[in-house]
Order: C-alpha cells, then structure tokens, then sequence
C-alpha cells in the first residue's frame, strides 16, 4: 500500500485549533473563530488535495497509508497509530471538512452575540479532528479513539448552554448512551482480538476469511451495537432528540451530516465481517428498518422544528443502516444516501437556525408560519432541501433513497417484500411529515406574535445555506450518474461489490414510480391536513392515543426510565445503603463485639480486690481439678 | 495414725482461710486470713519433711515465716496508711482500680 | 519406719477439730479482735503439731515469731484502728459469698480427694534420723550451707520490710507546720473571737470530766468541738445532751 | 552505595534539613520539602534513564548483612515493575507538596511536622517498592503506615481520628497476616537449603510446600495486599480515609500506598506461590469484577465529592486485580500501567477536588454548581482528570483499562464482559458530579470563587500533561513493563492464549 507522510495534517490542523483556541483562553475571543475557521478550511484544502491525489493514481493504489508510531505494543496485541485513507474515507472526510467548514463559517454569524464563541468553535474544530480520526483510522482500536473523541466533542457541544439544567442532562444522556454503544465497540474489538489475534482493518479483513461464522456474528452484532450507540438507532436511539439543546450549527454537523453517521461508516467499513456474518446483517437490517418508522412516526408529532428535523434524521439513518445491512448490493448506496442527506439535512437545520435566528429562538412551528416573505433565501435553500428529503426528481435523496428502496425490494423472497414495503411506507411518512414542517413553517398564515419581526438572516449564514442546497440539488446526480460513487467505492468492497443481484423483483422504473406515488400520497395527506385547514398555534390536546404516544417519542424516555433508570438508581441506594450497613457494618460490628466483650469482662474487674481473690481461687479450683482429673 | 492426716487439717485450715480472705471486709482479719493460709502451708511443709525424713521442708517453713512476718510488717503499714487517708480498714473503700 | 504414738494421735484428734473449728469461728465472728484471738490459738496449735512432728525449732519459733509477734502486731494495729468497731457480716457484692463458698467448697474437697489419693509409694521415714544430732543442729547445718544464699537474701528483705513499713507509715508533711504565732492569727482572722482563746477543754464545766464528754459552755448548751477530733471521728462521742442543762434547778438536792 | 540507596535517603536527608529549620519559618519548610522532592523526583528520571530495559533481572542492586544470625538483609533492587511505581511515588510527591501547599494548616501539629511526615512517607515508599528482600519489605510495608496515620489523623478533616484508626487497624491486621505468612516461609526456607528472606531464592520455595501449606501462606499474603489496595469486601477503611484525609494525603494514599496492594499481589503472591495464586485465581476474579462494578455503584451514589473518588478506585483497583489475576501478557502490562496512570488521574482529580473543597469550604457535591463559568481553569482541569477517571481513549487510563479487558477477555471472556459495563458506570459516576459541580445555574455562594493560580496551575500543569501524552504515546512506560510482565507470566507457566479462529495460520 502506498504510505504517506501527510495524512496526518488533516487531523492535525483542526486539532491545533482546538488547543490553541482552549488554552489561550480569553485572549483569543477577538481571532479565535477565524483561527477555527480557518483551520477547518485548510483541512478541507488537505482533502481536497488527497482527493486529487488519489484520482491521479491507478485503482488499485488509491488507498494509502500512514504509520505515525507504534502505539500499544504489548506480546501479541499489536496496535500501531496508524491512518488509512481509501476511497471510503476520503468521502467522509471531504464530508466532514467541507461540510464543517460551511457550518464553521455559519456559525461566526449565528453565535457572534455568545460570549463564549471561541470555546464553541474550539469544541468543533476538536470534534472536526476526532471525526477525521475516526474515518482515517487504520484499526478498530483508533477508530475508538475518534469514536469516543466525537462522543466527547457532542457532549460538549449539546452541554455548551449547560446553564440550564436541562442542557446538561441532554448532554450527559448522550454521553452515556453513546457509552452503552461504546461498549459494544469494545466488545467487538475484544471478540476480534481473542478470535482473530488482530485489530487492524486489515488484519481483521485477512482473518476473517479463515474464520468461524459464529465468531464473526458475535462482532458483528457488537459492531452493530456501537453503531446503534453512535447513529440513534432503535434501542439506542433516546439521546439524539435531547441532543437538539446544542446549538443549531451543532445539530448540523454533528447530528445530521456526520457524527451520527459514524455507525454507518462502521458498517460499510466492516463490509468484511458482516458479509460473512448473514445473522449479523439480517439483524442491521431489522435495526434499520425499526428505526426508520420509529423515526418518522416520531417526526410527524413533533412542533419542535430541530426536533422533527432530529427525528427525520433518525429516520434516514435507519434507512442507510437498512441498505448497509443488506450486504454487497447496499453498502455504495447506504453511503450515497449518507452523503446526500449529508447535504440536505445539514442545509436544513442551517435554515431552522436560521428561522429561529429570525424568531428569538422560537422553536415551536405553531407560531410560525408565512415566513416565505420574510425569510425568501431561507425558504428557498429549506424548499430545496426539503425537495431533496423527500425524493422529487431530480434532487439528491430521488436518487440515493430510490435506490435503497429497489435495493430493499432486490433482497429477495418475502423479507425483499416487506423490507420494500417498510421503506415505501417510510417514504410516505417522510414525505408527510416533512411537507407538514414546510407548510408550518413558512407557507401557512403567520401565527406568530406582534412583537415578533422575523427577518433574513446576513450573509455569513445564508451563504452556507446555498452551498449546501446546491449540493442537494446536484449530488445526487452526480454519484448516480454511472454509479459513479458505486465505481468508486468498489474497491473497498472487494470483489463482493461486483456481484450485484441481477434479478430485480421490479424494474427500477416502477420501483421509482412507487416510489413517486408514495411521496405525492405524504404531502398530499400533510397539504390537506395543514395547508387547507386551520391551524391551531397551541396543539391540540383532545387527539388520540396514537398521537399521543408519538409525541412521546414512543414513550422511549419512559421505557428507558422505568428499566434502566429507576432500578439502576433503587439498586444503587440499595448498594450505598448495603456498604454502609452490612459491609462496613460487619467491619463496625467486629469493632463493636470486642468493646461489647470488654464491656462485659469489665464488670468482673469491679476493683473490690475481694472479687479477684475469688477469681483466684476459681482459678486454683480449676488448676487443682485439672490435676485431680489428670491424675485420676 | 497416719501423718496425712495433718495434711487433711492443713487443706481444710487453707480452705477456709481462702474463703475468709473472700468474705471477710476488715482489712485486717483478711490479712489474718492470709496468715492462716500460710500456716497452713507451713503445717503442710512440716509434715512433708516428716513424711520424707529429711529436713528441707523445716528450712522451707523457716523461709516462710520470716517472709510472712515481713509481709505482716509492709502490710499493716499499708493497712494503717489507708486507714489514715480513708478513715475505714475496709477493703471495699479501696476500689480505686476499678477507675 | 515411723509409727505414731498414741499421745499423739490423742492430740491430734483433740487439737485438729479445735483448730477447724476456730479457724470457722474466724470467719464468722464479727468483732476483728475476736478474730484475732481465735488466730492465737490456731497457731498455738499448728507450733504444738510442729512439735509433736519433730520440728522442735520450729515449734518455738512459730510461737514466739507467730503469736508473739505477729499477733501482737495485730492487736497493735487493731486499738489503732478501734478494737470496738465490729464489721457487719452482710456480703455487699452480690453473689460472692455463693461463689466464695461453692469454690472453697470445690477446692477443699478436690484438695483432700487429691491427699486421700496420693501415695509416696514408700512408708513414711520419720525424723529420727534427720535430728540424730538435734534438730536445730540440723536446721543450722542447711541453713548455713545448702541455703545461705537464700538465708542472707531473707536477711536482706526483712530489712528492706522495716524500712518499707517506716516509709509507709510516716506521714509526710506537705506543708510547715504552723507555729503557734501563725496560729494565733489565724485565730483571730477567723471573723468570730469565739474562738480566739484557743478550744475549750472537754468536760471542764460539765458534771462529768471524762474527755469523751463535751464541755458545756456557759449558757449550758454542749460545745461539740471540746472533743478530740480522733475521738468524734472514731465515733466515740458520747451523748452531751444528757448532761445538759435544761432549766436551771434551783432546788437544791443533798448529796449524800 | 548503589543510586537507589541514595535515591531512598535524600527525602531523608530533606526531612533532616525540615527539622533544624524553625517552626516559625513555615514557608522556608514548604520551600524545603519542595526542593528536596523535586531532586528526588530528576534522580529518579535519571535513573529511569539509566535502566536496561532488556534485562529482567533486579537492577541497581545493593545488599548488605542486618541481621545475619536470620538471614535478613538490606537488599534492595528495582525491576521494571518496582521502577515504574517507584517513578508515580516520587514524581507524585512534589505534586503534592506544590499543590497542597496550604495543607498543613489547620492541623494539630506545624507544617514542618507535615513536611518531615511526607518526606519520610517518600522514603517508604520508595524502600518499599525497592525492597527485595521479604524482611525489608514487611518493615517498610508498616513503617509506611505510621506517618499516614499522622498525616490523616493530624492534618485531615471531619472525623479524622476515627479514620486514622480505621486505617490503621485494617493495615495492622492484614500485616499481621503477611508477617505469619513471612515467618512460614521462612521457615520453610530454613528447613531446605539455607535460612533466607532473599525474594529470588524465596521464589524457588514452593516446591518444597504442600498445596495446603501454600494455600495458606498465599492467603496470608493476599489478605494483606486485598486490604491495602482494597478489593471489596476489605474496601470500607478507604473511603472513611479519604475523606478525612487532606487532599495531597489521599493522593499519596490512594495513588501511591494503595498500589503495594497491587504491587505485592504480582511480586509476592505470584512469584512465591505460583500454584495457590493458580488455585485462588477464579475467586479473585470474582471479587475483582464484583469490585469493578461495586465500586462504580456506589461513586454513582455518593454525594461526597472525596469519598466519590474514592469509590471509584475501588473501581479501578478492581480493574488492576483483574489484570493481574487474568495471567496474560496484556492484562499484566495492562495492569502495571494501570497503577501508575491510576496514581495520575486520581491524584488530578483529588488535587482538584481539594482546591474546590477549599475554596467552598465544603465537600458536598451539591453545594458546587456552575464552576465552569465561575472558575473556568479549575473546571476543565477536573473534567480531564474526571475523563481520564472513565478511560477516554487518548487519555493514559484508556490503554491501560483497555489492555487489562482485552487481556482478560482472552481468559475470562464472562469476567471482562462484565467489567466491561463499568466503562458505562463509569460515564456516570464522572459525569454525574461534573453535571452537578460544573455545570447548570451558578450556585450562590460561588459567584466570587478565585480560579487557579500560578502555583495552582504549575501543580496541576505536569499532572494533565502526563495523563495526556501516555494516552497517545504509553511506550516509553510499556518497553520497562513488557519484560516483567512477561517474565511473570512465562514464571507461572502460563502462555497468551492463541486467537481462537487463526489457529491455522
């Protein structure tokens, strides 16, 4: 493999942001968010030069590496520092960089009142850099590193108003959910070591050739869990709603475009593992789907804009966690859907930052609405990503989802069916549920109080707003057009990639055409529902059970609460409780029994010398009858 | 007869002197009591040396006396000086180890 | 070979009893003196089985060193503390008397079970031989050979003993002894002249001149404080209120 | 007289020079000790520098008759197991001084009393770890108590009389316990080839005991060394301890005292009784796991911030004795590393912690709150400390953790899987008081809390560094570990077990 000596520079740079801007303090609060920026962009320059790079050498050698030093070295468990950029990465990290570096620039505007700007953009250029270690590790041991680093840069990115209460315990939850994911990971990582003798991609790749089917399931489901921890997929998935108390640029970056897609990265990037691990993948392919409804049904109850956004999000996971799950034929796919969304997902929670930026951080959609005139550059990036969301030809998501739907329809027999199904019925309730956020928002009658003066927002913010639905409009085609990123991607998937299934269950045309219907059913259901009627800027309490339950989020928090939480929280009161009581209290008891001894024996230690003459001559009695039966 | 006999007397004699030394709270018939005891012992002695036909025994009892008259000199000195502190010869008074 | 004689078993079987018996009767009279006298004859007769068993030396010393001495001293001790003061018998540590008897009891009977079990395995030799050339000449022949170390070292603690009961029983001065000038200040400090003169004597003014008895003071009511303070706090105060004066009777009664 | 001699009499020395200096001059004291530490602290780095990695044998030898007519002798050595705790104990000890520099008051006796206690707590420790004969060990390993026992009962806080006993009698007892242990040994050696207290020699003794014998004299051991570096149900003493101790007191304590438990458990209880320790492994895995997890809970429900961080050793403690009981390569590099980035991110967070105590004048997890904003240095300094605590990977504690799982993982797969949900646990007890103490509305009370200064900041600087540079770069410590724990391994006969599934290859 061909080795580079400048990988390192893509991390490196926005790392040094990140120490720079938190060790020089208040000093930098003039310069620190373009030092930040800046750092972002030239790491995006970095990837844009590997990418032309890449694209001058052959095929086979696109993939390089860099071996930084030796990291852990102990007998047999060998773990190098050591990065790898191949064709998978290299789509991320232009995703992670360009990406970021748009919301960097965003960000100036939309955080210019915090005081705290500068720590805002030191946590992302830190979560820019764990993201980038994450997809340019070579082993599973330092994609750990960035893994838990992007958990660390999203807590203190969804904590960073952790004033309020509520905040911080947003932040914690995510925390310690992604924790629960962690583990799985770590599991993994273990099982591959005890089973495998490696860490290493490439390692793990030659080994699980040889390996048992059982072995590899057992990582596979423990990968799954991970990538379950990281991407808010169902049962891990609680957090990434609560997550929405970071600012909106966070929940860009971090909860749309790239952190929570890590799990998917995970997925395609242990192709290897799963594509010999048919239960493993049977069981990505039930998360993803239950996530994918679970999501948009969540979605549909929501006033919360970030939140309806957050749990769209969720959705469209689900469906890439769905397509990766499916083997060889998905994995391009599930990353041109995590690409696109990318785009217009990111755009979109740009443009909800940027309503609420208009709004005093309203976020209730109620007391929105008509804000198309106020707000036209805003309506017009949001419409086009939303058209992009939703699958209108020929904007992004058409192509990326309308393949994952004939993918889920090719995977053959009834599972093809019902997968087929799940991922249409997603789409109506996508296309619902979306269309019911566009309308709320900004084409229904305003709602919204006198005091109220929604305006457009400046240059720094709407200008990333545009780049972005340019790239929702366009991606698409472009990675479809010849399966231009399935070419591409192939050699990451071996030869698996190749062997696509031929027979299709429909035509893509009528998987398309499905399709189509399916989105025109959803907004026609949300324009009759919301556009041509009134709506109510308080919601409607007296709604049924079903509503209610969805704007529970499915009663996730409760379920969460009454299995996890509250016996964890009785058994450590039971635990603080035991400590003190009975282990500490054996130890007191000990301590206890020798003063109670000595308490009693003190009593025959009267001082009256009469009493010990007694004890004498018991003593003697006793001595004299020892001898009298000894001598018997 | 049988010289064991005055063994007999010496047990019993030793017997109740312990019990004296026991029951009794007068400083003084205490310290009388441990005399007894030791005559006791004495008588013991002598009778030992009889029994055996040499002489030991004698030089034994000779031994004691003299320690227990020195025991009767340091021990009513004692007596007397508690009595002056306390006002009372009895060892009840004298508890002072129980704090 | 040792046989007793029968004037000896006579004696033993009268003195033996005796000696129990008064050893008991230690035990349970209630007066220290009583006490002491029945320990008289205790070891009367422990000197009188110490001379009927061929100790003659001993026997003379255990009278004279025993009831001659020690006993005196006990009796010495005694008039000190108060030859009247009679203790009371009732136990006031609950349970000893029970357990002092029951182990003395169990002592006693495991002590002459042990004695009635044990054998020399060889009859008893007797004195006879030992005392050929008397007995204190034999006495004297250990004492100054085997056991002079032992001899000298007695010697040495009974020494020790009489310095030690010196120590012991003199009274330490914390403080000067006031002198009589010191004294007589302090007296008329006191706040009252009452005093001033010095304490009355006792029984100067009474009927009775005893020094048990308080001076009456002139307006006839007894002054306690005429008595020795050794004498109040022994107890040995008598009565003054039947020596005082009521009312004055005027009657004159003929003494005859 | 061979360095590490030297090495052990310069804190001497220094408490030496404390004690001809007035009492009055108390900052000429602390200047003192601090001087006296930090000499020690570059002797022992030169050292670490002079030491062949390659070779496993004791290094810096030195021994000399003490008590011939026993076979007890002053002999001391260091392997890289002995040199990589005896670095935590001296690079620790001028931590402490620095940042406990006010530490000293408010106790029964005067700072200089405290600064001669630490100096001489610095040569125990050092002796202990450097001891290589059984003797030298034992007196060392109770010497070590006394001036702990002044420190916690002269200088700490709350109850501290009562913890100073309860420490005390805990250690006294499992000492007892070793020191029948050691005169068993001794005997057994006296009875086959010569009288010895040499480890080397001592080492060869269990093929002369029954299996009864070495059960029993292995308990002895192991009690001890359960105590001091406390597996649960031996743990109670150390939470009482650590609160009521000053701040630099418990992390002497739970940083470096604690870890002759540890330490004791691989050079004693391994390498004298390779078949008992084989016999006991499966219970002691147990309690390391029921530790792991125990500990964790009650961090969880703890709500004094020391008593907090004392749990979470227990936790941690937990995790070694896995390591060391799993019987591999890596959960025995892991568990040495572990002891000493231990000794780092707990002695941060309780260097923190202490300040924050001090500064609030209470310990009480809910009487803090909003520090972040308040006291923005000291906040990030405990919430690395705090991250290191839970074993973020780039900071030291995740190898070494991540080590002791995989080795054990290897052995005892249900044993690691079930450690494995203390990394949760973990997230929890860190975050749960950073939520509380750092972040949400600002308290009142705290809105005027001074943050960090100069000294403050230079104390707790080198700490964070360390924790931060073994998280990405552990090599320079894990090339003196592997050899020993290499040789320990392959000493009880064991071997890494094979990957399963590439057994072919």
């Amino acid at each position: 493999m061909v080795t580079s000596s400048s990988l390192i520079y893509l991390i490196a740079l926005p790392l040094f942001g990140a120490l720079t801007l938190l060790l020089a303090g208040r000093r930098a609060d003039k310069w620190g968010h373009l030092l930040g920026t800046a750092m972002s962009a030239s790491s995006f320059g970095v990837g844009l030069y590997q990418l032309s790079q890449m694209l001058s050498r052959p095929t086979e050698e696109r993939a390089i590496s860099q071996k930084l030093f030796t990291w852990i070295d102990v007998a047999s468990f060998q773990v190098d520092a050591g990065l790898l950029l191949d064709q998978l990465s290299i789509c991320f990290v232009l995703l992670i960089t360009g990406v970021g570096t748009l919301i960097h620039i965003y960000s100036i505007s939309y955080m210019s009142h915090d005081e705290n700007r500068r720590r805002f953009f030191a946590y992302l250029n830190l979560f820019i850099a764990a993201m980038l270690l994450l997809v340019l590790g070579d082993s599973y041991l330092t994609l750990y590193v960035g893994w838990e680093g992007v958990g660390l840069a999203s807590y203190l990115l969804i904590g960073f108003w952790n004033q309020k209460p509520a905040y911080a315990t947003a932040s914690k939850k995510a925390f310690v959910m992604n924790r629960v994911g962690d583990m799985g990971l770590s599991f993994a990582i273990m099982i591959a070591f005890a089973t495998l003798g490696t860490v290493s991609f490439a390692g793990v790749k030659e080994a699980s050739e040889g390996a048992s089917e059982t072995a590899l399931t057992a990582i596979g489901i423990m990968l799954l869990v991970a990538a379950a921890g990281k991407s808010a997929q169902f049962p891990l998935q609680a957090w990434l709603g609560d997550a929405m108390a970071g600012p909106t640029p966070v929940s860009a970056l971090i909860h749309a475009a790239t952190m929570v897609t890590a799990g998917v990265y995970l997925i395609v990037r242990s192709n290897f593992i799963f594509d010999a691990a048919p239960t493993a993948q049977l069981i990505v392919v039930i998360v993803g789907a239950i996530t994918l409804l679970f999501g948009a049904v969540i979605g549909t109850a929501k006033d919360d804009i970030k939140k309806a956004l957050a749990a769209s999000t969720m959705s469209q996971i689900g469906y890439m966690v769905l397509c990766a799950g499916l083997g060889p034929a998905g994995y391009a796919f599930a990353i041109m859907h995590l690409l696109t969304h990318g785009f217009f997902k990111a755009g979109m929670f740009l443009g909800a930052g940027s309503v609420m930026h208009g709004m005093n951080d309203s976020v209730d959609m109620r007391r929105y609405g008509g804000l198309r005139k106020f707000m036209p550059i805003t309506f017009i990036t949001f419409g086009l990503g939303y058209l992009a969301i939703i699958g209108v030809p020929p904007f992004a998501g058409f192509y990326s989802k309308d393949l994952i739907i004939e993918t889920a329809f090719n995977a053959g027999g009834f599972k093809g069916i019902l997968l087929g199904s799940i991922t249409l019925l997603g789409a109506v309730i996508t296309a619902f549920y979306m269309t019911r956020v566009m309308i709320l928002t900004f084409t229904s009658p305003k709602r919204w109080e006198e005091n109220q003066h929604p305006h457009e927002s400046p240059f720094l913010m709407w200008f990333p707003m545009v780049v972005l639905s340019i790239g929702s409009v366009t991606s698409g085609l472009l990675f479809y057009r010849g399966d231009a990123l399935a070419n591409w991607l192939n050699p990451v998937f071996g030869d698996h990639g190749k062997d696509h299934h031929e027979e299709h269950l429909f035509e893509p045309i009528v998987v398309s055409a499905m399709a189509l219907t399916a989105v025109a059913i959803g907004v026609g259901i949300a324009i009759m529902k919301y556009q041509l009627s009134e709506i109510e800027a308080v919601a409607p309490q007296n709604v049924s059970i079903f509503t209610r339950i969805a704007r529970k989020d499915l009663l996730q928090d409760s379920f969460n609460e009454s299995v996890f939480m509250r016996p964890g929280q009785a058994l450590t009161r039971l635990l603080v409780k035991g400590d003190e009581n009975v282990v500490d209290g054996a130890v007191r008891g000990i301590g206890r029994t020798a003063l109670g001894a000595g308490a009693t024996l003190r009593r025959s230690q009267s001082g009256f010398a009469r009493s010990y003459a007694a004890l004498i001559l018991i003593g003697a009695v006793v001595l004299i009858a020892g001898i009298w039966v000894v001598t018997l | 007869m049988n010289p064991y006999n005055y063994l007999y007397v010496a047990g019993l004699l030793f017997t109740i002197g312990a019990i004296g030394v026991i029951v009794r709270r007068n400083a003084i018939v205490v310290f009388m009591c441990i005399e007894l005891m030791l005559n006791a012992a004495n008588l013991t002695l002598v009778t030992f040396s009889r029994i055996n036909g040499t002489l030991e025994g004698q030089v034994t009892a000779f031994f004691t006396m003299v320690v227990a008259a020195c025991e009767v000199v340091v021990g009513l000195a004692i007596i007397i000086a508690i009595y002056r502190s306390r006002r009372s010869a009895s060892i009840d008074d004298a508890s002072l180890l129980k704090r | 070979m040792l046989t007793i004689q029968t004037p000896e078993a006579v004696m033993f079987w009268v003195l033996g009893p005796l000696s129990v018996i008064a050893a008991i009767g230690m035990l349970v009279v209630k007066k220290a003196v009583h006490s002491a006298l029945l320990l008289a004859w205790i070891m009367i007769t422990i000197a009188l089985f110490y001379i009927a068993q061929d100790a003659v030396f001993l026997g003379i010393v255990q009278i004279v060193v025993y009831t001659g001495a020690v006993m005196m001293l006990f009796l010495f001790i005694l008039m000190l503390v108060g030859v009247d003061a009679s203790d009371s018998l009732t136990e006031t540590i609950p349970g000893l008397r029970a357990i002092a008897i029951t182990a003395a009891l169990g002592f006693g009977g495991l002590l002459v079970s042990l004695i009635s079990r044990a054998t020399l395995g060889r009859p008893a030799l007797g004195l006879a031989e030992a005392n050929k050339d008397g007995n204190v000449q034999g006495l004297a022949k250990l004492l100054f050979s085997d056991y002079v170390f032992a001899f000298e070292a007695i010697s040495a603690l009974l020494i020790t003993a009489a310095l030690g009961a010196m120590v012991l029983a003199h009274h330490q001065r914390t403080v000067a002894r006031p002198t009589q000038r010191e004294q007589a200040i302090a007296r008329f400090r006191t706040g009252s002249l009452a005093s001033a003169a010095g304490l009355p004597n006792p029984g100067v003014y009474a009927r009775h001149n005893a020094v048990d008895v308080p001076a009456l003071l002139p307006d006839g009511t007894p002054a306690p404080n005429s008595i020795s303070a050794t004498l109040k706090a022994r107890g040995d105060m008598l009565e003054s209120n039947q020596f005082e004066l009521g009312e004055v009777d005027n009657t004159v009664q003929e003494e005859k | 007289m061979s360095s590490l001699t030297l090495l052990g009499i310069l804190p001497l020395i220094g408490a030496l020079l404390i004690a001809v200096i007035p009492a009055e001059q108390a900052l000429r004291v602390k200047q003192a000790a601090l001087g006296t530490t930090i000499l020690v602290a570059i002797s022992a780095v030169m050292m670490w520098l002079n030491f062949d990695e390659s070779n496993t044998a004791f290094q810096f030898v030195q021994s000399a008759g003490w008590i011939p007519s026993f076979g007890i002798n002053y002999a001391v050595g260091v392997d890289g197991l002995s040199l990589v705790l005896i670095l935590l104990a001296v690079l620790l000890t001028p931590i402490v001084v620095l940042a406990g520099w006010n530490e000293s008051e408010g106790g029964r006796w005067s700072a200089k009393v405290f600064y001669i206690l630490i100096l001489v707590l610095e040569t125990m420790m050092i002796g202990v770890f450097a001891a290589t004969d059984v003797f030298l060990f034992y007196v060392f390993f109770e010497a070590m108590l006394i001036p702990v026992y002044f420190l916690i009962g002269g200088y700490g806080s709350g109850e501290r009389a009562a913890a100073a006993v309860k420490f005390l009698l805990f250690s006294l007892f499992g000492g007892l316990l070793m020191l029948a242990s050691i005169i068993g040994l001794y005997v057994i050696s006296s009875k086959n080839g010569g009288a010895t207290f040499d480890i080397t020699q001592l080492s060869q003794m269990h093929n002369y005991m029954s299996s009864t014998t070495q059960n029993l004299l292995f308990l002895g051991f192991f009690i001890a060394f359960a105590i001091k570096a406390p597996v649960w149900p031996l743990h109670t003493w150390l939470p009482d301890a650590a609160a009521s101790a000053t701040p630099g007191t418990s992390v002497l304590l739970l940083g470096v005292l604690d870890k002759v438990g540890t330490f004791g458990m691989i050079r004693f209880c391994l390498t004298l009784f390779p078949d008992a320790s084989k016999t006991f492994t499966p219970v002691i895995i147990v309690l390391a796991v029921i530790s792991i997890l125990y500990g964790a809970f009650l961090a969880i429900g703890a709500r004094d911030i020391k008593r907090l961080i004392a749990y979470t050793s227990i936790s941690h403690f937990g995790f070694i004795t896995m390591g060391i009981f799993a019987m591999t390569t890596q959960g025995h590099s892991g568990a040495i590393l572990y002891m000493f980035n231990h000794g780092f991110s707990t002695a941060a967070l309780f260097i923190v912690a202490g300040w924050m105590i001090a500064r609030r004048k209470s310990s009480t997890i809910a009487d803090f709150g909003g520090l972040q904003r308040v006291t923005p240095v000291m906040a990030w300094s405990f919430f690395i400390a705090g991250m290191s605590s839970l074993a973020l990977p780039g900071l030291s504690s995740f190898v070494s953790e991540f080590l002791v799982l995989v080795g054990t993982f290897t052995r005892y797969p249900v044993a690691a899987v079930l450690a494995t949900f203390g990394i949760v646990l973990a997230a929890l007890y860190i975050l749960i008081p950073v939520q509380k103490a750092l972040h949400g509305p600002t308290t009142p009370g705290n809105e005027n809390l001074p943050d960090l200064n100069l000294r403050e900041k230079f104390a707790v600087g080198p700490v964070l560094a360390i924790i931060i540079a073994l998280g990405f770069y552990p090599a320079p410590l894990l090339n003196v570990i592997n050899p020993v724990a290499k040789q320990v391994i392959e000493s009880q006969g064991f071997t890494d077990p094979v990957p399963s599934e590439s057994a072919g290859k």
